[in-house]
């Protein structure tokens, strides 16, 4: 009995410490511009996380070091989704938008920015998505992806399997989620106009490691081209066994990393995709002052990932936020962003992009940036074709 | 402000979770590695009827509770076979299945994307966005949960859980249907995680299945066992803290991914140290001011026929109480008993001696249907309960004690006895929670009663103390005084005087001529030919699984091939 | 110097005591019994003999040396062997097996081979049994086997748990026979627990009587033959 | 559609191979000691991550990263046993009790590996990947190396339980606790030596899988999981019972793919287990118990 009220005693003692750790924020005259970030920083996807912060970082360090934004320096706060997990994406949006008070929040995945999305609503913050690419993302309040998504490309992966491969039976392998079922639909769709015939449709879990089933079903179907619709590691994953186990037909995709490009290896080769790409060795000059700046950061080439969240801070909020500044309005303030945001769609705004060009944010939240068809030669990807007005115009 | 709120939500929820969880774990002492199943199933079926169908709020919430509810009853039938190692195992892929479903079927769950645009609930004219809006409605649930869940564990239905915790045999042996409660009792903690699955659907408005994996099942196992099981007192401080105390930590200035694994690390941790040096938890079952119960209480005047509760309708006719005709059982080659009839006259001590391995205790596992006879018949006051379940003849007055005494170890010596006593309408959830007055006056009544059956064995003032904390003597006392509770008019006692001191042996075969001569009819297993003379009218010599002789103990002792049995024969 | 002698043995299962004090002594070539009615405490004053369990308080010298403390295995390699009173055979494991499992303790594989023989003559029916499983023996074949089990790790002090439990009279003389001519031609010194008092005693120099976990009785076995009678005590 | 049923059979032999070897590993260790050892995952994850860094970062080859995945499992499985489950048989911790501390230990232990070496996934370099087709059926050069290397270990295994002294005093134990103590084997003892090989064996089994996927903190729990099926699917107590249980999961799962899209295979195995539980609860080839 003692020995209870002992326990109970020592529990009270660690909540005491807990609190006492937790520091109180300090009271400054001109706060910094918190921006929210909502990552998965464990789990699976940590390495996503880890990139996307770094490209946001990047940015911010740029512009503190400029002496910030009209005087306004910018903080970066971060909560972790753990790889999906929206109860823990909607408890670190909750301490974002109520504790913190951030105007905007970079996110990441599908799930995790759906959960979030009716909170940002009810704040009246902005919320900005280079990661995720389900369908889902479309058409949602608050809510701008810079990244287009993968049914947007996958139309011209089965255009590029027709006219250069005359597919006539094309099998699909995707993820089993928004993403992965979207490019299905869209190479299913565009199958049915272009005369092709989808023999096989093999929906895979995210991360699945092994494919043998889902192979060997797809070569009893015996396909001319082999479309993917998956992401990240599993592309590599994917290339090495569907080629162990003896298919020789192309693959094709929407997707390629350098980390799927190392799991392949040699197999990768000939893999082609169609896809909005980031080139760190292509672009313009805001483009090599990005990668020479994160080389030296980082040493290593920036991921698109990192590139996405550098652009969001560095290519629109910037310029979002001197606007509000020059009119005079504060920033920092919830709904000030995202009212900016809204005034620069409706009037066909474009934002510069460290892809090269531009970018055209629609408002349904869905973005046009330059399109291209790739191939792996080596182990890097070579452009070989170049999509204008929804046509491929293969490169000799 | 609304950070702090929600943490408090989700504080709120994991105390709905864990107090239906404790509620099967703790009381039940089933291990249940699907709880987060049950909340998933739960919040999807609330999402899907509010989103496709349009239910409105209220409505959404009892489709969740019917679902949980309903799906718990089918996972129950097979979790009835298992125990153990194996519950844990079934539960654990029952989880997995169910969360393979819910990634997987794409079509109904959307898989990983998830369930977005649930509608906010409305209340009163009022739609509910915030998590100050919708703090009233969980703390509500919440306490509704616990005030269930409480009134469920602290009653005398509680009481047969926690029977059938910690001794599954003894519990159908006092005519308890193991199988009722337990179906029961996964109906119940299915539903009230139903209750959180549904305001947790509507209060996040976007669920997938991330929120129900495996880890979160894992997770609230731990909650309970380190707030404390069989107390749900303790569920609510480990909600509080393994919940709320971590979300501190965020205004640390660390690394979140650094803080998070520090927070399971702390956790994991709490978890082993806990197991090797405080197994109870926080909270432990008998806390401070929990155990006085029946103490201190003048116990009642104990007379005999006062205190002997009869289940049955009264018997009087003549002829003996229980007739067993030609049983037939056999262990591989061993046959324990062979065409074995007996007949215990009423009102009378009847023993059945006989040397070690002879099948005394097959008999009465056979008469009681612990064992099922492959030929024969046993008929109690002339009504064939051959084939009935052994609760069953508990309930038709037929009741048996056990050699090594199975108490219910971690009850307090009066909950071990009142838990026996027949027809309690507070294990019935009808009356528990709708006639809660005729439940109280039962109780009162009941634990008079059960206070007059320790009164007789002279251990009322042992009442209050923990079962397992009595000499073996004085368990053995409680057992028969848990016997006479079931108000069963034949009691089979499996060698009621083995294993304690002479002075022991002495009480307990007065206890019995006394039960004799109040006009119970008594069957003793004895080993003891003293004993048997000291207390039987009448004795059964039994041999490998037949009767081979009866009449007065006296005239048995007096039969030297008898002797030779049980002696073993004089080699020449 | 008794072969075995125990002092104040008090033990129990977790927190419940069964055994209050037990004093004996086994001279070595002695057969004793143990005798009671169940739940004396019989058993388990051998398990704890044996080291199955621990010694809540008390002393067990063996050969002048105390073992209180010790394993249950640094027991066996002094010689002491337990028997026990079910379960007395690996029965998913062969009959042959068994037997090397028998002599575990014996480092030598030598020793343990001409063992083997010696055992192998003496219990036949186990030399035709080899390949089986134990499990599939008969009662009265498991129970030999279970005893050349013992005698292959060459013990000094045999405790026997009931080994007449569950057989045939013909049987059990037949055990008891056996019983006595191993003690004899091996010099080897047993404490038996047995029900079957005349079986006992036709074969036990010596006999204790326990009764609820402390001994009532001690005397000879001659002795108590004479008595004629034994209801009282049993 | 017979050479696709000839090609998932293959694959379900193969993968079933790797999975007879986890449950062994498992289940020689619940058979002996009966605990339900859920911390066996964390054994895997301890022991490959040893081997990534001894291959990735100090450059040992590939047999010597095996060897060393080996020796850090088998010591991290010893010292499981004496520091963790030891203590709590001392106090008489329930069997419940110590299969939660096993779950704090593995919580406890993946969040420690996460803080040491990081969320992000690493790869075991080192082993050419490339293609062996056989006639219909095709398969990888892990594959190979997983068929064979798990049966080499498992008939080792077999072979050392049946035929040594040691290993037969395992089943001794594994058969019959009580009486092993009797004819003078020290069970503690045996615990630790089982503890040390099913730990050296997960970790094997822990390297094979890494040559084909990345290895992050928490790979351990899926193969583990995949383990308790394969014993409770052969029965408990049963090493044939483990392989055979391992083979039946790994046909199930791929044979499912004749008429089940791929990505049902994680749910299979666990619908597999879940009617063996409820219509067969001792498995396979259980010994049955009361």
């Amino acid at each position: 009995m003692r020995g209870n009220r002992l326990w109970v005693g020592m529990s009270l003692v660690m909540m005491a410490g807990w609190a006492v750790l937790a520091p109180p924020a300090p009271a400054e005259a001109q706060e910094p511009v918190k921006l929210g970030m909502i990552l998965a920083m464990t789990g699976p996807g940590a390495f996503y996380g880890q990139v996307m912060s770094r490209g946001a970082q990047l940015a911010v360090d740029q512009i503190n070091k400029a002496g910030g934004i009209g005087g306004r320096r910018l903080q970066i706060l971060i909560e972790d989704h753990k790889s999906g997990d929206a109860d823990a994406a909607v408890t670190g949006a909750r301490k974002l938008l109520d504790v913190d008070k951030v105007p905007v929040i970079l996110t990441s995945y599908s799930a995790p920015t759906l959960a979030i999305q009716p909170l940002a609503v009810e704040k009246k913050v902005l919320l900005l998505n280079g990661g995720g690419v389900g369908s889902v993302l479309v058409g949602k309040r608050n809510l701008y992806n810079t990244r287009m998504l993968s049914s947007q490309t996958a139309p011209f992966v089965v255009q590029w399997a027709v006219s250069r491969h005359s597919a006539k039976r094309v099998a699909t392998l995707f993820w089993n989620d928004a993403a992965g079922q979207g490019v299905n639909g869209a190479i299913k769709e565009a199958c049915g106009k272009l005369g092709c015939q989808v023999v096989a449709e093999e929906p895979h879990d995210i991360g699945a490691k092994s494919y043998s089933a889902q192979i060997a079903r797809i070569k009893a179907a015996r396909p001319d081209v082999l479309a993917l619709g998956s992401f990240g590691d599993d592309v590599g994953y994917i290339l090495t066994q569907a080629r162990a186990y003896g298919i020789t037909v192309p693959i094709l995709g929407v997707d390629w990393t350098p980390n799927a490009q190392k799991i392949g290896g040699k197999t990768m080769e000939g893999y082609a995709i169609a896809v909005d790409r980031f080139d760190p060795a292509a672009g313009d000059d805001k483009t090599k002052a990005f990668v020479e700046a994160y080389k030296a950061a980082h040493k290593d080439s920036p991921e698109f990932y990192a590139a996405n969240y550098y652009e969001h801070v560095e290519l629109i909020l910037r310029p979002l936020m001197k606007r509000i500044l020059d009119r005079g309005g504060d920033p920092a303030k919830q709904g000030e962003l995202l009212g900016e945001m809204e005034r620069a769609l409706s009037a066909r705004l474009k934002f510069a992009s460290v892809y090269g060009g531009d970018m055209q944010i629609h408002p349904d939240g869905t973005v046009s940036k330059p399109l291209g068809v790739y191939d792996v030669k080596g182990d890097a990807l070579t452009l070989i074709g170049r999509i204008v007005d929804g046509k491929i115009q293969a490169r000799p | 402000m609304d950070f702090w709120l929600h943490v408090v939500n989700m504080i709120g929820l994991f105390i709905m979770l864990g107090v239906s969880l404790n509620l099967l774990l703790g009381y039940g002492g089933l291990v249940s590695m699907a709880q987060a199943a049950f909340f998933g199933v739960g919040a999807y079926a609330a999402a899907l009827s509010a989103r496709d169908l349009g239910l409105p709020f209220p409505l959404t919430l009892v489709v969740a509770i019917v679902v949980t509810t309903l799906l718990a009853g089918v996972v129950t039938f097979p979790a009835l076979r298992v125990r153990g190692e194996y519950l844990i195992l079934l539960t654990l892929a029952f989880q997995m299945v169910i969360y393979g479903l819910m990634l997987s079927w794409v079509d109904l769950t959307a898989g990983r994307t998830g369930i977005s645009g649930i509608p906010r609930p409305r209340l009163f004219g009022k739609t509910l966005v915030t998590p100050a809006e919708f703090l009233p409605l969980i703390a509500a649930g919440a306490l509704v949960t616990f005030a269930i869940a409480y009134r469920i564990g602290e009653s005398p239905l509680g009481r047969v859980l926690k029977a059938m915790r910690d001794d599954e045999t003894a519990t159908l042996a006092i005519g308890k249907s193991v199988l009722r409660y337990k179906v029961l009792v996964f109906c119940v903690s299915g539903g009230l995680a139903g209750v959180a699955a549904g305001l947790f659907a509507h209060y996040q408005a976007f669920i997938n299945p991330f929120s129900f994996n495996l880890d979160r099942s894992i997770f609230l196992v731990a909650l309970v066992v380190l707030g404390g099981t069989g107390n749900l007192l303790g569920t609510v401080a480990g909600a509080i803290l393994f919940v709320g105390l971590p979300e501190v930590l965020r205004f640390l200035q660390a690394r979140q991914d650094i803080v998070d694994a520090i927070r399971n690390l702390v956790f994991g941790l709490l978890l082993v140290l806990f197991m090797r040096f405080r197994p109870e938890g926080l909270v432990p079952e008998h806390a401070r001011g929990r155990r006085r119960q029946g103490v201190g209480q003048p116990a009642p005047a104990v007379s005999v026929t006062g205190i002997l509760p009869s289940a049955g309708p009264a018997h009087d006719g003549a002829g003996p109480a229980l007739v067993a005709q030609g049983l037939r059982k056999s262990f591989g080659g061993i046959k324990a008993a062979d065409d074995l009839s007996l007949a215990l006259p009423r009102g009378k001590v009847t023993a059945l001696v006989g040397p070690n391995g002879a099948g005394k205790t097959t008999v009465f596992n056979l008469l009681t249907g612990f064992l099922a006879a492959e030929a024969g018949t046993v008929s109690l006051q002339g009504e064939d309960i051959t084939r009935l379940a052994p609760w069953r003849t508990v309930r038709l007055g037929l009741a048996r004690s056990f050699q090594d005494v199975r108490l219910f170890e971690r009850m307090t010596v009066l909950d071990n006895v009142l838990v026996a006593l027949p027809e309690q309408p507070g294990e019935r959830l009808g009356p528990l929670f709708f006639a809660p007055r005729r439940t109280a006056e039962a109780e009162r009544r009941n634990r008079d009663q059960a206070l007059g059956s320790l009164a007789f064995v002279g251990l009322a003032d042992r009442a209050g103390e923990i079962a397992s904390s009595l000499a073996f003597g004085e368990q053995k006392l409680v057992a028969l005084a848990r016997l006479i509770a079931t108000g069963a008019d034949v009691l089979l006692l499996d060698e009621p005087a083995s294993g304690v001191d002479l002075q022991w042996v002495r009480r307990i075969l007065g206890l019995i001529r006394q039960l004799a001569a109040a006009g119970k009819t008594v069957c003793i297993v004895e080993h003891n030919l003293e004993v048997v003379t000291a207390v039987a009218d009448h004795a059964y010599f039994m041999e490998a699984g037949r009767i081979i002789a009866e009449g007065r103990p006296e005239e048995l002792m007096a039969d030297p091939r008898l002797a030779d049995i049980y002696f073993g024969t004089s080699r020449r | 110097m008794s072969l075995l002698a125990v002092e104040g043995l008090a033990t129990g299962y977790a927190k419940k005591q069964i055994v209050f004090g037990v004093d004996l002594r086994v001279e070595a070539g002695e057969i004793v019994a143990l005798m009671g009615h169940n739940g004396a405490g019989k058993t388990t004053s051998l398990k704890a003999i044996a080291g199955l369990l621990p010694l809540w308080s008390g002393g067990i010298i063996f050969d002048g040396e105390p073992i209180g403390q010790a394993t249950s295995a640094a027991r066996v390699r002094r010689g002491l062997s337990l028997v026990p009173q079910e379960r007395f055979v690996f029965a998913d494991l062969t009959v042959a097996d068994n037997l090397e499992l028998g002599a575990f303790s014996v480092a030598d594989p030598t020793i343990a081979a001409a063992q083997r023989e010696k055992v192998l003559t003496l219990l036949p029916v186990l030399a035709e049994r080899r390949r089986q499983l134990a499990g599939t023996l008969s009662g009265g074949e498991q129970r030999m086997l279970g005893l050349g089990m013992a005698l292959m790790r060459r013990p000094r002090l045999l405790l026997l748990d009931e080994p007449s439990l569950g057989l045939a009279p013909l049987l059990v003389e037949r055990i008891m026979e056996t019983i006595r001519d191993i003690a004899r031609h091996d010099n080897l010194t047993v404490l038996l627990v047995e029900q079957n008092v005349r079986h006992a005693l036709a074969i036990a120099q010596r006999v204790y009587i326990m009764r609820t976990g402390r001994l009532i009785v001690e005397e000879t076995g001659a002795a108590m033959a004479a008595r004629g009678e034994w209801w009282d005590l049993f | 559609m017979l050479a696709l049923a000839a090609q998932l059979a293959t694959n379900g032999l193969i993968s079933g191979s790797l999975y007879a070897l986890l449950g062994v590993s498992w289940g020689l260790i619940f058979a002996t000691t009966k605990i339900f050892h859920f911390a066996h995952a964390l054994t895997l994850t301890v022991a490959v991550y040893a081997a990534v860094l001894a291959v990735g970062q100090w450059g040992w080859g590939l047999p010597a990263g095996f060897l060393l995945a080996a020796v850090v499992g088998c010591l991290f499985g010893v010292a499981t046993e004496r520091v963790v489950y030891r203590p709590l048989r001392r106090v008489n911790a329930t069997s419940l009790n110590i299969f939660l501390a096993s779950l704090g230990l593995l919580i406890a232990g993946e969040s420690a590996v996460l803080i040491v070496f990081g969320p992000q996934a690493r790869d075991l370099p080192g082993f050419p990947i490339s293609g062996i087709a056989l006639g219909p059926v095709a398969f990888t050069t892990v594959e190979g190396l997983w068929l064979a290397g798990s049966w080499a270990l498992l008939l080792l295994l077999i072979a050392w339980l049946w035929w040594t002294r040691y290993g037969r005093a395992i089943r001794a134990v594994a058969s019959n606790r009580e009486l092993a103590q009797c004819v003078g084997i020290d069970p503690e003892r045996m615990s630790l030596l089982v503890f040390g090989i099913g730990s050296a064996l997960v970790g094997l089994g822990g390297m094979l899988l890494a040559l084909r996927d990345t290895v992050s903190p928490t790979i351990g729990v899926q193969p583990v999981l995949t383990a308790f099926i394969a014993v409770f699917l052969g029965g408990i107590g049963s090493i044939p019972g483990a392989v055979l249980g391992g083979l039946v999961l790994g046909l199930a799962e791929n044979m499912g793919g004749l008429l089940l899209p791929g990505h049902w295979q994680g749910v299979i195995a666990f619908v597999v287990l879940f009617s063996v539980l409820v219509f067969r609860p001792s498995g396979l080839l259980g010994v049955r118990t009361r």
